[in-house]
């Protein structure tokens, strides 16, 4: 079980083998990794929207898709079959070009940062050396197909949202990638699959400022895939769907897929970084790190059931006032929890921590709602 | 006070409700869909959609004596009545035609309401979806015509105060029959 | 490692750098002025990198330096913008023809 | 074979990426142009990777793709109607630039052939991430500091010039 997809992979490649010649067997592991990677992705899609709108459903007392096939499950298959049969729409004034690349282009980078996250012991598809760069890089050229699909279909709402969903990005980006710094300072590589065996003994979010670093990666990660509580850039009830407000069919159905392959990855590399990865007992590895990255994205749906959209300027006042800074001030605390012993290791970043928190929360109470005073209850 | 706690309040009430809907029942906050199709709720005895005529013994003789109080009556003009005929061309006390065209009903029950002779009553019956949009709302006698059994069955307690009635109003007819007018139904 | 030789990457950057001072010379917008600017200096960042491999200095000072150029380059592109802005405010209009006033 | 199609890929990666940089040179919409300049980036990128500078190649993709040219396209979009972001130049300043690069281009090629550059014995091996930053931080740290105070005065002097001023 522990090693079922190496072996498999190993059968194919031992196949490839008596018909084709050495570099040919090379490049064949490599087409079978990609290959493997570009089948992962869709089915993670359609699941997780099946996923979502379940869990979204049994939060809100209903039952959810129930219809196609047993509790649902050939539901994305019967939403996928419609998408491709729906009309392709493409608005007259939009620049040909953009419009048409950009539901393309967003699921690339989208795809593509599978290939570090390490599924499970030896199963990551290429163990780059800058693993965790290459992920955040990835993921920031989103914005970019964002701006070609909002200003590429002419729509002033598409623009809006794209607006949005770029300045938020590009807020949390900073915020993403300062968080993950006391992690890589720990374990001494930028590779996913070191990072993962270097939490062998505790996990890093076992520690007070991995616990810190964890939550602000998670949080920032949502609000780079435009989850809810942050998904201004798609606020239905104010600007339509933001930039995919002009695609249909197939093309938006792109855009919903780099979506949710964006949270699922995001969910996996807190869970590489912060939760162990595929470390734990008894279950092979692929399992564990399957059941930890499902997890997390069960909170993920769990926020979208529960909270409300933030206004604009409390995302922006929460990226920059809030977590920025408690992102730059987990750095020292990490820094201090591995130049001193045992009992200070834990304690001193944690007041650290806890006194920047303080600080923090007294200069945001701007923020803070005002106590409601509702006069005809009680 | 502390920094989060509302969020973390929302999110125990989303999560309770998330567990609940798998382990409680509906009455203890568990999911209350019914699944309609192959479920469905037992309707209230005074739901009321479409109207339908009642027989007592054979649907020859439906209990409508063709009096158009109920086609005057309805405020969307829905029930088209004509009074039959015996081969003189003297008028009978039942209908030729009833007609009711259920696409411009709007089950507001006036005509259960209006008629004198307990003829008319509300049904329960709510599935009449056709793949035509005229003639299969169009509903013609024979298609509204049911028996008081199934009155009795999908209103008990209404058939049952009708019942009595009428028995009582029969009896009082049989008594006064050996006088010459026979007395007319009040109200 | 790499089989392609060396000068073949240097004429590449070299024709990434005469595309961005063509762009340099012709585009009218400030913006584009920008975008030019940013093309040769990434012409020159690669040149760096290109040379970090068979330089005598060592490897990791020409990675460095090609760093220290996308840093400049964001930070001349963060500055640039803002005055861009600032200008297209005060004239409504980023052609460069039109900003001919040394005071405001 | 493998290395043959490596070579191949490298050679087709620099054409897109020249062509992509005349575009960006080019093409009359600015927003073209700076989309045809992001490809260049990401072009330059793979051509770092295939140098042997991963961390580099990350850098750029984050920094200037992810941060440089979307600051650059939100100016486009901000600064130019949604309509129209094209600005024509004249046909003499065309031609005159025209000339002038390919002369700079035939000099500068010219020089780059003929000159015998000095190089390491057996060429250099490739830095590791570790090496990079031990070099950062050690020979390199004083442009290092000085960096990092001069985008601290950009990120002061962007938001002061930047900012509407009251009325």
């Amino acid at each position: 079980m522990e090693t079922l997809f190496i072996q498999i992979k190993t059968l194919l490649v031992n196949a490839a083998a008596l018909v084709l010649p050495p570099w040919g067997v090379t490049l064949s592991s490599m087409i079978i990794s990609a290959l493997a990677i570009l089948g992962l992705g869709p089915l993670i899609m359609m699941y997780l929207t099946l996923m979502e709108r379940k869990v979204l459903a049994r939060m809100q007392n209903r039952i959810g898709p129930n219809r196609a096939g047993p509790w649902g499950l050939l539901q994305p298959l019967a939403d996928g079959i419609k998408m491709l049969t729906k009309e392709d729409i493409r608005p007259s004034a939009a620049d040909p070009l953009l419009y048409f690349l950009a539901p393309i282009l967003i699921a690339v980078p989208a795809l593509m940062v599978f290939a570090v996250i390490p599924f499970g012991k030896g199963m990551t598809a290429a163990d780059l050396n800058v693993g965790v760069l290459y992920f955040v890089a990835l993921s920031s050229t989103t914005t970019l197909v964002i701006f070609m699909a909002s200003w590429g279909s002419r729509n002033k709402y598409s623009v809006l949202g794209g607006m949005r969903s770029v300045s938020q990005m590009i807020s949390y980006e900073v915020t993403l990638v300062i968080s993950v710094v006391p992690i890589l300072m720990a374990a001494g590589s930028l590779s996913t699959q070191t990072i993962v065996e270097s939490q062998s003994g505790r996990w890093y979010a076992a520690t007070p400022w991995g616990l810190l670093s964890c939550m602000i990666f998670f949080i920032c990660g949502l609000a780079e895939c435009n989850r809810s509580p942050f998904d201004l850039p798609e606020a239905e009830s104010e600007i339509v769907a933001g930039y995919h407000t002009e695609y249909s069919g197939m093309r938006f159905a792109l855009f919903y897929m780099a979506e949710f392959m964006n949270v699922f990855s995001i969910c996996a590399l807190t869970v590489t970084l912060f939760l162990g990865g595929w470390q734990g007992p008894l279950l092979p590895s692929w399992l564990w790190f399957l059941i930890k990255t499902y997890l997390l994205i069960f909170i993920v749906f769990w926020f979208r059931g529960t909270l409300p959209r933030l206004r604009a300027d409390h995302l922006m006042g929460l990226a920059w006032k809030f977590l920025l800074p408690l992102a730059v001030m987990n750095i020292p605390a990490a820094a201090m929890s591995h130049f001193l012993s045992e009992p200070f290791s834990t304690a001193v970043p944690l007041a650290i921590l806890m006194v920047s928190v303080a600080v923090l929360s007294f200069f945001n109470k701007g923020y803070a709602a005002e106590k409601r005073v509702y006069h005809f209850t009680d | 006070m502390i920094f989060g706690a509302g969020i973390l309040k929302g999110m125990l009430v989303t999560l309770r409700s998330f567990v609940n809907s798998y382990f409680k029942k509906p009455d203890q906050g568990g999911l209350f869909t019914v699944e309609y199709p192959e479920k469905r709720l037992v309707a209230k005895e005074r739901f009321r959609n479409f109207p339908f005529l009642v027989y007592d013994e054979k649907p020859e003789d439906p209990r409508c004596v063709a009096c158009d109080i109920c086609a005057k009556e309805c405020p969307p003009k829905c029930i088209t009545i004509v009074r039959d005929a015996d081969a003189e061309g003297r008028p009978l006390k039942k209908p030729a035609l009833f007609d009711i065209d259920l696409s411009v009903c709007m089950n507001c029950g006036i005509c259960e309401e209006a008629c004198p002779f307990d003829a008319i009553f509300m049904d329960h019956e709510f599935e009449i979806a056709g793949t035509e949009r005229h003639q299969s709302l169009l509903y013609h006698k024979e298609d509204l015509l049911k028996s008081n059994g199934y009155f009795r069955q999908i209103r008990p307690s209404d058939a049952a105060l009708i019942d009595a009635r009428r028995k009582e109003a029969e009896d009082k007819k049989k008594a006064a029959l050996k006088p010459a007018a026979p007395p007319e139904k009040k109200e | 490692m790499t089989p392609v030789p060396e000068s073949h990457y240097l004429i590449f950057s070299l024709i990434l750098f005469s595309a961005g001072i063509f762009g340099a010379l012709t585009r009218r917008n400030a913006l584009g002025v920008l975008i030019a600017l940013e093309l040769m200096l990434n012409a020159v960042a690669l040149n760096f990198v290109i040379f970090s491999r068979t330089a005598p200095e060592g490897s990791a000072s020409g990675q460095v330096s090609a760093f220290f150029i996308i840093a400049l380059a964001a930070a001349g592109a963060a500055a640039g913008l803002a005055i861009v802005l600032a200008v297209y405010r005060s004239r409504k209009s980023i052609q460069t023809d039109d900003t001919n006033l040394l005071k405001w | 074979m493998l290395e043959l199609i490596a070579v191949k890929g490298i050679y087709i990666l620099m054409v897109f990426a020249a062509a992509a940089a005349f575009a960006s040179s080019l093409l009359p919409n600015l927003f073209h142009g700076a989309l045809a300049l992001a490809a260049v980036l990401l072009a330059v990128a793979g051509l770092y990777l295939s140098l042997g500078a991963e961390f580099l190649a990350m850098v750029q993709i984050l920094v200037y793709v992810g941060a440089v040219m979307t600051l650059v396209i939100y100016a486009v979009m901000l600064t130019g109607r949604l309509e129209e972001t094209v600005t024509p130049s004249g046909r003499i300043q065309r031609a005159a630039a025209g000339v002038s690069c390919a002369i700079f281009f035939v000099l500068v090629c010219g020089v780059l052939l003929s000159t015998n550059w000095p190089a390491a014995p057996g060429g250099n091996p490739l830095p590791s991430v570790k090496d990079l930053g031990i070099d950062l931080m050690k020979r390199h740290v004083f442009p290092f500091e000085v960096l990092g105070i001069l985008l601290f005065a950009v990120l002061i002097g962007a938001l002061a010039a930047a900012r509407r001023e009251k009325s």
